[in-house]
């Protein structure tokens, strides 16, 4: 089973992000699970989802306490991602306009604003990052770019859908490794 | 009669910040043109958050929500949302 | 003369920093009553986004004693602390001036499940205010239908927008024959202060309802909290009025609307501006919908002009 | 010293003397048979100025409970009154009540619910309460109910926990014997004033019971449980020390009767209990070594205090005038069974419930159901 | 026949499509979270034409349950739900329900009560209830509510008892999993359409609940508890035919994990349970013999099958997510204790309370517990 | 054209021999509701003398299938199962006409712990009549104050005397917009049945209230129940009117009183007839405590005179 | 489906009667002088317990319950309360 | 522990009958214990009340089975008071304008009636024969007339007291022990 964690602030989009990738493993054959954390929290505060793949029965209903991915939606937020736990080994996804390596951790990074911009994916107050950042992680988990497709368009079928398509496989394909996984004081504040 | 136990009950005290340093939730900050202010306290009187002094039109950047009332309803357009970056 | 900006009191009793939505008209509506009321007075919340607003404990955004009380009951509990201060203050145990004891109350804690405990609290004419701010939906549970949400509106329960028009509370409260029942609206904080300060100088069981335009609900950028407000008040979707014992009048611009110097303007654009009746107006029955929400607004007005010239 | 004074009274009316005694601020109230007259009683007394305190008539239960928290937040004392679906309707607020720690005293005239309606007494309402986190003591005489009220009020302002005091409909609530009322000093000595540590306050305003995260939430909830277990001690204390001041004593936790050398062990609540002893005479006379346990404290459940009481070898017979749906039998059984497993393997349990909806309970016919219960 | 559908689902939607698939009639809702979910998609439902049958939007949950049972006695399939202090507040009427023998069925989404507020899962709402005479059936999974739903409108029609199915808020309501919703053809072989022995009906006037005498008052009552326990083979029989149609399967009256051999034995409910048996992997890994006893049925209380299942000389843990108010611990370890004593006196049992008011309780914490517990 | 004695028609479903006390007003009402409902109608009660008067199991008084429900809950309850009959029908599991759901309710029942469901029902506008037969107190449970019971009265939980007004429910009611709302009395059966009828053939939510002096709560003899009635509705206590979507007609006698051909009869007599004011007029303030009577009454006429101008 | 159990449900049905042979409650009475009377049924139609005759005027003596509603209210004073004996 | 059973009619009086013996109880220095059975009938509907005395501590709380004395307050009630149950020894009080004996028990008859007549004891709708009842009952349970008195003194002071009084009186002494206990076809239904 593999599970992963999103961190990001409320109006991000993490919940559509977790049930995209939910949907993404149903669409690859395996089993999926979204869990999103809900609080009382308004717009702008951090939260938190899990996702789980596997390919027999999810039993787990907890919230990814040491989980094999972090997606962190923000930098702001790498500190607080990796506090809430992660494993010795696990991988992060961040969305950063430029590379980012936290701590010792494999990390991918990718733009997601920046691609979400170009896309046009204009949100109330901001942007859909979400879109962007679902392909990013699709690619990192080594979903394949069709499932990650199809399930973007079985979500939204129509044009909407394309919009969102052109972005996805935009990051599916941008995102990349960060060289240097070391320890690294500049980043976060910890 | 003392009671035995404290009383313990689910008590909450009065603070600025009840609901974190909502500061945070901003996407865009009003910023005060006080060379066209011109005192009135409209944007004192209306801002849920009262976080905008009404002497002197500050604004107390920890806890201002960035609703933008203040900026819609200023009769000068003295204040404008600014993006935070 | 209602009372100007400049010359409200500087007492803050909510506290910046608490967890309401940015713009949002409860709190903003809360800092005017709480002007009114003074520090002396005791609230009572009903679950609601005042409540969610509060911060979670050990953190209080307002500056009141305050008590969470179940749903159906602000009404009940309102009365049991108004005896409870009135007789300890009677046998020596309370000194000082009696504090205010208040509800703040979302509409569906006032039109719905709230309304029979405070009902009855009204015809034991008991020492309370009751405050309903009314955003014509159950906000904090994510916006579903209540007994103040207007026909034609959409909410998660009413997916094809309401077919029934909004029960007219502040005109049945009056018609409970309690000493002072108003109206009131964010964006006239003057006449707001005002009614707080007659209610808090009346005995017996006072009413106020505020109209609280919300912009998750009603689907409006948050920075037109106000604007809406004064909208809904000029399109006479709100009139603005009050009684004092029986005696209802009418404040400014709703006088104006009643007295027929100005006419109210058409609901049409009132409507536009609000995402929550946006596919009421792109459907195939948009004109006759529409119609119905200006005849629903067009009686209330009529309706309410007649009643104020009873005055017995 | 005035001398206590005896006169005739139902056990309705003295829970309202009671209610005086204690010198009670507030009552919210609303009528349902057969608690109704408590409430007439009261009324009557703030009326003509016997009592001074407030009643609210309030429209329904769900509101009398309302205004008798709220109340009791705002540092009253405050009493009030219910039977089945009147104590039914109020459960949610029963709930806030204990996790709110409001040191509330209510009645509850024990009643057979609804549906179908019943008018007589079972043990139904206020056993289906036993989850809402208050205290409950069971009364089996007019006398013990007055006793218990006022030990009530003690306990519950000593741990701020919500007390109900449960006594049968009709057969204790209108039923007419001696009362007596000791002189105002005395029970003033044993119950002062109401001081609550915390009230709603505009001096030093806070909030009561806001939203609360879970890592808060749990322990506030576990302490709750805690402090009700922590009555036991303050219920017997109560008890001994009500007795040092009146010289009445109607038990602590458990009252028992011929049980030293009992075989054969009764176990019940409330009126039945009383008659109880009477059907222990019968079958010690037909050789059959009976006695009674009777917890006077229902909950919480004074568990080692049933445990340490039973005789070696004892056969227990619960008679249970209520059902714990789900299970075969009744409430009391199960509770019973629960805190003797693992702890008293030597003893045996038996159960049948009677005495629904005001089936009459005759020394005679629970002697024979307990001799029966021996082939169970 | 179509072939079954997968699609990812919420468990608040599994439920709203389990509302659909039984073609309920008359649906009366009222928000709370973390319910609401359900209220909307099955508002959305029959708005949009997908589900023929009424919502009727009442002004509370007292309300709600009020038109849910007046409707079923009018012959309508009904169905509702609720959280929490919602479930609270329809105490009353839950009471009636039962007495009334009416299948009204209802979700509770499991979440801790007031005081103080808490939005998060725990069971002390719904175990509150569990004596107002109702089957109560907790869900592991999304999947499980959709099938339950189902089996528990089969069972309470048969036997004319409500029954509430109850699972984790926001752990199962809002957590999005794969969901098979079977041919509507197979789903109606399964539940046929309900057609009541009575029903208010002009044509054959008769009253439901009148005042009724003693003598003819208790023994209704008893038939309920007797009807109650005669559930359990219809819940069984219900699983299988569900089984044997639709090829799902969640254990009938218990579901078991790795028990046979086990020394130790993990015993709990809803969500929890689930995640237990990750934790039973863990403590198998450690060298511990563990297992899980999983009561899917709740109430009646499968006693039988409980003392048939577990293993001889079993540690069972009883992981409790509510407190037992009055005594220590949870609910749950106290109804196993009372139904294993002086049955299986080799058991022992031993007990914790956790996860109250949402605290999250992983796999790894809750094989912590249980060998924290082998000590205790 | 009010329907005479002698057209109203055979039908009895209020059977002889049921458990009411002699002279109830309660029985006496519901048998001219039968004649106008006729058999094809589903009757609710709350726990009331209705239910007293039933019978016990398995006796039945009432020749309708009849439910038990909670007590606060007759309108939530009513409007179940009118949506499970629609709904049945429409699925063609109900054949014939629908019946008539109605509900048979006291004042505790419609004016205190009833109200919130029923006016919640009234707003959704569910298709039901909630009939409440008003005897202005608590009967059942021995005589306690309600919420319709007037000012000055004597009841056991207010033994100097109630110190409040009633509620005015029909008005209320009246205010919720419903279609159609009517108040009558059991000394006026063709006047009750000709309201019933119209309520039965009109959809949506009705309400009538029908006055029902008690002999045992108003301390009458119970050969009086007639006349006390009629007296009521002499003196303006009780006021006959109805109103068809809003708008009001009254109808005699009291359209006599209201129009201005007749005065009402000073309250002094009524007031004497009955025991539950006996203390009262008794009391040191007597002279004082009648005038607050008689202005509750002037200001009801005063009033009503001039809402049933409002035609809005 | 087909229930298991008889729906076991505490009805009731509809029969005179059931609040028992409540003519045993009478201390007084009715008697119809049917010479005076003049059929106009007012005595039928608010008699609470429908147990006279709308035709004959005749009363169901089985279940009058002797109110006297009948003899206080017609108009001609044809019923007059007898003592039971 | 005596025992004893009222049998009435609803508005008869027996509530008050049963009251007024147990406060007698007191009075006499006993303890004492009225229980009346409550239920839904409205007047003219047979009742119950028990009534016990005892020097000790009274615990039953059950209605009285099988008492000592039963006081049956109309002959019409004569068949019903019998089979619900009395000591095979045990005693009758009736009121009834004649002698009349019940079943082979010691049977006593007073003429409540015409005592509560005679003295002006007019009800809403009969007689309050409740109080000559009372006096006879005292009389039959060997209560001293003293104590009798000083009960009705209590319960009403002033001149309504001296009313009830005399007819308590009254029939305190002429209540008769009826001689023939013959089982009496005559008499009942049965
Ligand atoms: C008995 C009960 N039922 C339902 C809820 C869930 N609930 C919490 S807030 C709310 C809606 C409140 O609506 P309103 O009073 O209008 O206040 P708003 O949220 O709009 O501020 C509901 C239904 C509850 N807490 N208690
Ligand atoms: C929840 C609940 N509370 C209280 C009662 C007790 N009760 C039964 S009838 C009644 C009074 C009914 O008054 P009303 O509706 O005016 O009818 P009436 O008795 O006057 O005919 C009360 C309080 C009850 N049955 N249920
Ligand atoms: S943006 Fe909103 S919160 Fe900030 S100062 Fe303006 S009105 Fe206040
Ligand atoms: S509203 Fe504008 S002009 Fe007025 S005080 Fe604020 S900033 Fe100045
Ligand atoms: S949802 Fe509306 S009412 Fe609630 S806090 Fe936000 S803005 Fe205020
Ligand atoms: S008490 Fe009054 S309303 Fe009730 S049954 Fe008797 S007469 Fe009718
Ligand atoms: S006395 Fe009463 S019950 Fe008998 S016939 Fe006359 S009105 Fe009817
Ligand atoms: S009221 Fe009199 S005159 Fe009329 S029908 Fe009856 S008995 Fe005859
Ligand atoms: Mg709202
Ligand atoms: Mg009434």
């Amino acid at each position: 089973m593999l599970e992963l964690r999103i961190n990001g602030f409320g109006g991000q989009g993490s919940v559509t992000l977790a049930h995209l990738l939910a949907q993404a493993a149903l669409e690859n054959g395996e089993q999926g699970q979204a869990l999103p954390f809900f609080g009382v929290e308004r717009r702008g505060a951090p939260v938190r989802a899990a996702v789980r793949m596997s390919p027999t029965t999810i039993h787990a209903h907890s919230q990814c306490e040491l989980p094999d991915y972090v997606v962190v939606m923000s930098e702001k937020l790498i500190e607080e991602a990796v506090s809430e736990g992660i494993t010795a080994t696990g991988t992060v996804i961040i969305n950063a306009p430029h590379a980012v390596a936290v701590g010792k951790h494999p990390t991918w990074q990718v733009d997601a604003e920046a691609i979400a911009r170009e896309a046009g994916l204009f949100s109330a107050d901001g942007l859909f990052i979400n879109i962007p950042l679902f392909g990013a992680v699709c690619r990192v988990l080594n979903i394949p770019q069709k499932v990650m497709e199809q399930t973007i368009l079985n979500k939204w079928p129509g044009s909407n859908g394309e919009l969102n398509l052109g972005a996805a496989r935009r990051a599916y394909n941008t995102v990349t490794q960060v060289e240097d996984s070391g320890f690294n004081m500049k980043v976060g504040c910890w | 009669m003392k009671a035995v136990t404290k009383a313990y009950r689910p008590i909450s005290w009065p603070m600025k910040g009840a609901g974190g340093d909502t500061g945070t939730w901003r996407t865009h900050r009003p910023v005060v043109d006080i060379q066209k202010c011109t005192k009135c306290q409209i944007c004192w009187i209306y801002c849920p958050e009262a976080v905008i002094d009404r002497e002197e039109s500050i604004v107390d950047y920890r806890y201002c929500k960035g609703c933008g009332v203040c900026a819609a309803e200023c009769p000068t357009g003295a204040i404008s949302m600014v993006k935070e970056e | 003369m209602t009372t100007s900006i400049k010359q409200l009191p500087d007492i803050e009793q909510v506290l910046s920093g608490n967890g309401a939505c940015g713009g949002c008209p409860a709190t903003m509506g809360l800092r005017v009553v709480g002007k009114a009321l003074g520090s002396n007075a005791i609230m009572l919340l009903t679950p609601s986004c005042a409540v969610a607003s509060m911060g979670m404990t050990p953190k209080l955004g307002y500056n009141w004693p305050c008590i969470n009380i179940c749903f159906a009951s602000a009404g009940s509990s309102a009365s049991g602390i108004t005896h409870a201060v009135e007789i300890m203050q009677e046998k020596g145990r309370l000194q000082g001036e009696l504090p205010t004891v208040f509800t703040w109350t979302g509409d569906g804690g006032t039109y719905d499940i709230g309304f029979q405990a405070l009902s009855a609290a009204a015809e034991r004419n008991d020492n309370i205010i009751h405050f309903c701010y009314n955003n014509e939906a159950y906000s904090n549970t994510g916006v579903q239908r209540s007994g103040a949400t207007p026909r034609g509106c959409f909410t998660t329960t009413t997916p094809t927008g309401k077919r029934q028009p909004k029960k007219n509370l502040a005109l049945l409260m009056l018609e409970h024959n309690i000493p002072y029942v108003a109206t009131a609206n964010v964006a006239y904080p003057g006449d707001l202060y005002d009614k707080v300060v007659k209610a808090k100088n009346t005995p017996g069981t006072k009413y106020i309802e505020i109209l609280a335009p919300c912009y998750l609900g009603w689907q409006f950028d948050m920075s037109e909290t106000v604007q809406m407000s004064r909208a809904a008040v000029r399109c006479g979707a709100w009139l603005l009025w009050e009684a004092e014992n029986g005696k209802i009048n009418f404040n400014n611009p709703s006088a104006r609307i009643i007295s027929g110097k100005k006419a109210a303007e058409p609901v049409d654009e009132y409507l536009m501006n609000q995402g929550r009746f946006n596919r009421l107006l792109k459907g195939p029955d948009a004109t006759q919908r529409i119609a119905e929400i200006q005849g629903d607004i067009d009686r209330e007005i009529a309706f309410m002009r007649e009643r104020a010239k009873i005055t017995v | 010293m005035k001398a206590a004074q005896v006169t005739m009274e139902t056990g309705a009316h003295a829970a309202a003397l009671a209610v005086k005694s204690a010198r009670v601020d507030v009552v919210p109230g609303y009528p349902i048979t057969p608690q109704t007259s408590i409430m007439e009683a009261v009324a009557e007394m703030v009326e003509n100025g016997e009592l001074h305190a407030r009643f609210i008539p309030v429209e329904g239960e769900h509101s009398a409970m309302a205004a008798a928290v709220a109340a009791s937040a705002a540092g009253a004392r405050v009493f009030t009154a219910t039977s089945a679906n009147g104590l039914l309707y109020m459960h949610e607020v029963l709930h806030m009540a204990s996790g709110g720690r409001l040191p509330v005293v209510m009645c509850n005239v024990n009643r057979g619910i609804f549906a179908p309606w019943t008018l007589w007494a079972d043990h139904q309402d206020s056993m289906a309460q036993r989850d809402t986190g208050w205290i409950q003591y069971h009364c089996s005489s007019n006398q013990e109910v007055f006793n218990t009220i006022l030990q009530a009020f003690r306990v519950a302002e000593q741990i701020n926990i919500p007390v109900m005091v449960n006594f049968d409909g009709f057969t204790i609530s209108h039923c007419l014997m001696p009362l007596t009322v000791p002189p105002q000093e005395e029970i003033d000595r044993f119950l002062p004033p109401h001081e609550p540590e915390w009230r709603l306050d505009p001096a030093h305003p806070s909030s009561f019971s806001n939203v609360t995260n879970a890592p808060e939430y749990a322990p506030f909830r576990q302490m709750l449980s805690d402090d009700i277990m922590a009555a036991i001690p303050l219920v017997k204390q109560a008890a001994q020390e009500y007795k040092d001041i009146t010289g009445m004593w109607d038990g602590d936790t458990i009252d028992t009767y011929r049980l030293e050398d009992a075989e054969v062990v009764a176990f019940a609540v409330n009126s039945m209990a009383a008659e109880l002893r009477l059907s222990v005479d019968i079958l010690r006379e037909q050789g059959i070594k009976a006695g009674l346990l009777r917890p006077r404290l229902y909950l919480p459940f004074p568990a080692e205090d049933i445990i340490n009481a039973l005789p070696q070898n004892a056969q227990v017979m619960v008679l249970d005038r209520n059902y714990n749906f789900g299970h075969p039998g009744g409430i009391l059984a199960a509770e019973l069974k629960s805190v003797l497993f693992g702890r008293r393997n030597d003893i045996t349990v038996k159960n049948r419930v009677m005495g629904i909806g005001g089936i009459d309970l005759t020394r005679r016919f629970m002697a024979d159901e307990i001799r029966a219960m021996m082939d169970d």
